[in-house]
């Protein structure tokens, strides 16, 4: 009985290993060749705080694609996005990229849209010669960080700055600063500081994680620093919100500086306008004037019956999938040539404007200083 | 294929971490809600190693696992004054406390920010990259583990488990220090989490707090629960379904938010369900 | 000889002493009866004597050593074994696990790497015969009928080898002839120059069995001495009917 | 020191939120001994009642509360009757009712995201504009001045049924003893129903309150129950006053203590209270000393 017992166990674990040694030896000369529909991946949010962005941006996305498959596709194959949920959270991109990369077996993927999930995922993607595009994803870390990632959304080095510099324009020297403990929040709350500190003046941050509900003591200690103004990063409106409610009810008095996330939600800013009225935000612009732009934006308004929140994201995103398919269609699929030829591109005209793309893979763009005036964004110095 | 293979380690990840609070819960009857908290040190002590030191994977994975045990050794040396449900809401304290840490120590931890880019492990110049080979790497350890409590739980250390389980006073006037035996299984159970935590950082490639809060404990928990209390099989069998479940309520075609609702609406009910028809599990021969 | 002396021992629950300062002599190689009425501090002085609950008072000499505070563990170490009022089997362990509890090591480290010998094996076997449970060997202890468990929790008590051995209400919910194998383990016990604590309600099996008897009440030591001259006390009948 | 001044507000706002949890936690687990976890769920229905009637339905605040409250009631009863009682009968081990009392938690939670979404709502609609109350240099809302008003008349409440009624003679009997109080003739199913229903409804008006002060999601209960349970067990298990105390010890040393360190460890503190009490005091405040 017991002799009987360890041969069957020895026998299943030979087995095991002349099966895992068997698939082994065959997955290795296995190779992905592209017949028929063009795949993308996809790693934006659709659960969580973040999830008000993933919605109406894979509806850009779709109608990028629409567009483009009813013109012919990629040689005569249409696009299909792959799409993943990331989750705004690490965790879940580097899942995702995971499953992207080894099950999907996909060349190029549109993601993050946190920096959270394109700095997760990242390492990943590199390591398997896949080309990570991200179109959102604004921490400065993210610079020069694979030469396989390239995005079409500025740095918030420029956001951190132009901010920080107005601020000091405008006689604030001690700002109060309350950060989300995420990678885009960090990132943003880095380049303010040091900015804010060379031209003598200091921050005294608070964080709070994204599930955070009461602020309440946190306001009250920035209250007693007696600052000169607020600096609210958000990740997303959502939390922004609770934040906003709980300022007004405990009657904050100082100026305000916002992320550019909250500044990109209409309704956010339209709903605080008192609170917000004469607060400083940084954008990546949109230019109501370019016809790509319009195009994306009535598209949009037609097929929804509303306008997309986040414009600026909008943009980008739909340059995005413009941009892979160019890629794909001049240096076929395969992830490091696409990289590659997105990282030289120059002049590029999309609904974002002219891209050039530097060697960080950077776009060569930044932030514009922008007010809120009655519940309305308003250009500084236009 | 490789998809097979994904959920393949992650099986034997969350079979380790249920044998491994098989042993402290269903073996010895004390009910850790802290388990997530071991499987995140051991996670994160590998990570760091790696990541920052630079120190090969297998010694890294031990440095995990004892780094874990040493907390939990401090950690039981007042747990173990507890039992029943104080023994419960104790391991909750402790487990949220841990969860804290790794969240608000950031000049290690990195906080809410995560680790990014944990490198796979590597033995004389074979790195373990591929799928396939990372699911014999697991494989492996979660046959080393699976022996280690086997041999365990079949010793006079497993026998006074048991008793601990069952009366841990009357155990006591039979000359057993109980409360070093609920520490040592503890600590234990701890050092096998941290293996689980470190080959989970060295897959993922990413690690951050939240893989590892009081609701991960939750989830292991019922992985045994399901399975059976008191079997190390059913830690097993416990970890295959619930690893399984979710892939099938995605086949059956509910959307990922829906789908990831769905899975915690299932695992409740089977909760529900299990303490009304059968209290010891699938394959448990130990009633609660 | 004396196995067991308590001088001024105290145990109080919520300001009411259960055992108050109470001072007794256990000869050693005897069999001692303990009775009282309900409530009278039997009990309790078996928990105190065996660590389940501390004194607040008081010395107890086991064999040499003085002790103002006896912990659970250390009682086996004392020569001292028990069985309990309400059984406390280890319910979802086997029968023979339940025996081998006694008899493997104690040690954390040492149980580590021990698993139970053949001769380990063969001595539970033999305890287990001897109160007639063989046949139940392999089954849970939670299968096992009310008067089982008790032979069960006197096996495991036996198992240990202890030089004392504390009975608390052994009979209670046996069959006669469960009873007669009991009282024949208690003389073999004595026979083997053991020293047995019996607390017991039934007055005839006292009068078979103990050589020496103490009456509690109220935490108090009410009388000692033969069985005879005890049960024909009057302060004990009177004690005993409540008057 | 204008700032200790809003941090006692802020304290007594936590404090009176967790004390509506721990009170009605300890007012069910005195009579049926079980950490009963779906308690926090049920703050999470009463806070989607109000939602579901108020917002979905649009009908006005005072009727979207009541709806809230007396789901969670009823919810409550639902679970004593389809879940508790059955495992009661079959003399179910303390952990057995604990384990699934978690399962009710978990499924209600995903059964609320599924119907509402996992998103985090306000319920900024009923209440309208937050109104507010200096009190020196402090601030309070209505709904956060409502919700200590809330604890402390639940406890006044409370007090009287508990010891002024025959009904609150019962409920002491059952706490003290089940067994004894069976003997004597009162109908222990009934009463523990009655508390299932009471609790429930304190518990979900927590829940409302905490809606209607920040907003909804399906997570909020289980946050509420984390911070009831502490305070319940730090002012002594099944004790109804001592749950009042646990939970504003809780909540000013969490507000206050944040003051000192930094605001990410507000749930470390919680939970290091709840551990310095197992370990120095596990009887609690009020609790008795058990052997």
């Amino acid at each position: 009985m017991q002799e009987g017992k360890k041969r069957n166990v020895l026998t299943v674990i030979v087995l095991l290993i002349v099966l895992i040694g068997g698939a082994w030896f065959f997955a290795g000369n296995l190779k992905t060749s592209v017949t028929g529909p063009v795949r993308i991946g996809v790693i934006h949010p659709f659960t969580g705080d973040a999830a008000v962005y993933g919605e109406p941006m894979l509806r850009v996305l779709n109608l990028a694609a629409e567009k483009i498959n009813a013109e012919g596709g990629i040689d005569g194959y249409p696009i299909e996005f792959v799409v993943e949920d990331g989750k705004c959270d690490g965790t879940a991109a580097a899942n995702a990229a995971q499953k992207l990369v080894n099950i999907d077996k996909v060349e190029v993927i549109i993601g993050g849209f946190c920096s959270g999930e394109a700095l997760a995922a990242e390492p990943i993607t590199t390591a398997a010669g896949v080309a990570l595009f991200s179109s959102s994803a604004s921490n400065p870390k993210l610079s020069g960080i694979s030469p396989l990632f390239v995005r079409n959304y500025p740095s918030d080095s420029s956001q951190g700055v132009v901010l920080a510099d107005a601020a000091i324009a405008n006689g604030m020297r001690k700002i109060a600063v309350l950060q989300e403990q995420t990678d885009y929040a960090a990132g943003i709350y880095e380049v303010f500081d040091a900015q804010i500190q060379e031209n003598g003046g200091t921050t005294h941050k608070e964080e709070y994680t994204t599930d955070s509900y009461d602020f309440r003591t946190s306001i009250a200690k920035l209250q007693a620093e007696r600052p000169d103004g607020l600096f609210v990063i958000a990740n997303s409106p959502v939390s922004a919100e609770r934040i906003f409610k709980q300022l007004k009810e405990m009657g904050w008095e100082s100026s305000l500086l916002v992320s550019d996330v909250i500044a990109g939600d209409p309704t956010l800013v339209a709903t605080h306008a008192d609170l917000l009225e004469g607060a400083y935000a940084a954008e990546f612009g949109v230019d109501d004037n370019n016809p790509k732009f319009r195009e994306v934006i009535d598209a949009y308004s037609a097929k929804y019956m509303t306008e997309p929140p986040f414009q600026a994201y909008v943009q980008t995103g739909y340059d995005a999938v413009f941009l892979i398919a160019e890629a794909i269609k001049e240096v076929g699929y395969d992830g490091e040539k696409i990289a590659a030829w997105l990282r030289d591109v120059e002049s590029w005209q999309g609904a974002s404007g002219t891209l050039t793309i530097n060697s960080n893979g950077d776009p060569e763009v930044g932030h514009r200083l922008e007010v809120i005036k009655s519940g309305k964004i308003e250009v500084v110095g236009e | 294929m490789e998809y097979f293979l994904h959920l393949a380690i992650l099986f034997s990840i969350f079979a380790i971490l249920a044998i491994s609070l098989q042993l402290i819960v269903g073996y010895t009857g004390l009910l850790s809600v802290a388990h997530a908290g071991f499987y995140g040190i051991g996670a994160y002590i590998v990570a760091l190693l790696l990541k920052n030191a630079g120190m090969n994977f297998f010694p890294a994975l031990l440095l995990g696992a004892l780094g874990s045990m040493l907390v939990a050794f401090l950690i039981g040396i007042v747990l173990s004054r507890f039992r029943d449900d104080y023994y419960a809401l104790g391991s909750l304290g402790f487990g949220v406390i841990a969860f804290s840490i790794l969240l608000n120590w950031q000049e290690l931890t990195r906080g809410p920010l995560g680790i990014p880019g944990i490198p796979r492990p590597e033995l004389f110049g074979f790195e373990f990259s591929s799928n396939l080979s990372y699911l014999l790497l697991s494989f492996i350890l979660l046959g080393a583990v699976y022996a280690f409590s086997r041999f365990l739980t079949l010793s006079s250390f497993g026998r006074a488990l048991q008793a601990i389980r069952e009366d841990e006073e009357a155990l006591s006037v039979f000359g057993y220090r109980t409360s070093w035996f609920k520490l040592a299984v503890f600590v234990i159970g701890a050092g096998m989490a941290g293996i689980a935590g470190g080959l989970f950082a060295s897959y993922i490639t990413y690690i951050d707090p939240g893989s590892f809060n009081v609701t991960e404990s939750i989830f292991i928990l019922s992985l045994i629960i399901l399975g059976g209390l008191g079997s190390l099989r059913g830690a097993v069998v416990g970890a295959l379904v619930l690893i399984l479940l979710p892939e099938a309520l995605r086949f059956v075609g509910f959307t990922p938010d829906i789908a990831a609702q769905m899975r915690q609406v299932v695992y409740g009910v089977l909760l529900i369900v299990l303490m009304l028809y059968r209290p010891q599990g699938l394959m448990g021969k130990y009633k609660l | 000889m004396n196995a067991i002396t308590t001088e001024r021992l105290r145990k109080t629950f919520g300001g009411v002493a259960a055992v108050d300062d109470l001072s007794i002599v256990i000869q050693k190689g005897k069999i001692i009866g303990i009775i009282g009425p309900n409530g009278s501090g039997k009990t309790t002085l078996t928990n105190v004597l065996t660590g389940i609950h501390r004194m607040d008072g008081g010395v107890v000499v086991v064999g040499k050593k003085e002790r103002t505070r006896i912990k659970s563990c250390e009682v086996f170490g004392l020569g001292l074994t028990r069985t309990f009022q309400n059984v406390r089997v280890f319910e979802q362990v086997s029968v023979l696990d339940n025996v081998l509890i006694a008899i493997t090591k104690k040690g954390v480290l040492g149980s580590l790497f021990e698993r139970a010998s053949a001769a380990q094996i063969q001595n539970a076997d033999a305890v287990l015969a001897r109160v007639g449970l063989t046949e139940k060997r392999d089954a849970l202890a939670a299968e096992l009928s009310y008067g089982q468990r008790k032979l069960l929790e006197i096996a495991r008590a036996l198992a240990t080898d202890a030089e004392i051995i504390l009975f608390d209400e052994p009979y209670a919910g046996l069959f006669p002839e469960m009873v007669k194998r009991v009282s024949g383990i208690m003389q073999e016990l004595k026979a083997e120059g053991k020293t047995v604590i019996l607390i017991e309600h039934d007055m005839a099996l006292i009068r078979e069995l103990c050589d020496h008897v103490l009456v509690m009440d109220a935490g108090k030591l009410l009388a000692e001495g033969t069985p005879e001259a005890v049960l024909s006390n009057p302060s004990v009948i009177e004690a005993y009917l409540g008057v | 020191m204008d700032i200790a001044a809003q941090l006692t507000v802020n304290s007594l706002i936590a404090g009176s939120l967790y004390a509506l949890v721990a009170m009605s936690f300890n007012l069910i687990f005195g009579a049926t001994r079980f950490f009963n976890l779906a308690h926090g769920a049920l703050a999470t229905v009463g806070a989607y009642g109000t939602f579901y009637v108020g917002v979905v339905l649009g009908l006005p605040l005072s009727v979207a509360v009541a709806g809230g409250v007396l789901t969670a009631a009823l919810a409550g009863y639902a679970l004593e009757r389809l879940v508790f009682r059955p495992l009661r009968a079959r003399k179910a081990s303390n952990l057995v009712l604990l384990i699934a009392s978690l399962g009710i938690l978990i499924a209600v939670e995903a059964i609320l995201a599924i119907f509402f979404t996992s998103q985090f709502k306000t319920l900024s609609v009923l209440t309208g504009a937050a109104q507010t109350i200096h009190i020196g240099s402090a601030v309070i809302t209505h709904v956060q001045l409502t919700m200590f008003a809330s604890a402390v008349l639940v406890c006044g409440t409370l007090w009287l049924v508990l010891s002024k009624t025959s009904f609150g003679r019962a409920i002491r009997a059952v706490s003290d003893d089940a067994e004894v109080a069976k003997i004597v003739g009162i109908n222990t199913n009934v009463i523990i129903a009655a508390l299932f229903v009471i609790g429930s409804a304190i518990v979900g008006l927590s829940g409302v309150l905490y809606g209607l002060d920040t907003g909804i999601e399906p997570r909020l209960g289980f946050m509420l129950l984390l911070k009831g349970v502490i305070a319940a067990i730090v002012g002594g298990i099944g004790n109804v006053y001592g749950g009042f105390l646990g939970a504003f010890l809780v909540g000013f040393a969490e507000n206050f203590g944040i003051w000192f360190i930094s605001g990410e460890w507000k749930e470390a503190i919680a939970f290091g209270l709840l551990v310095l009490f197992l370990v120095f005091r596990p009887q609690g405040i009020l609790g008795k000393k058990h052997t």
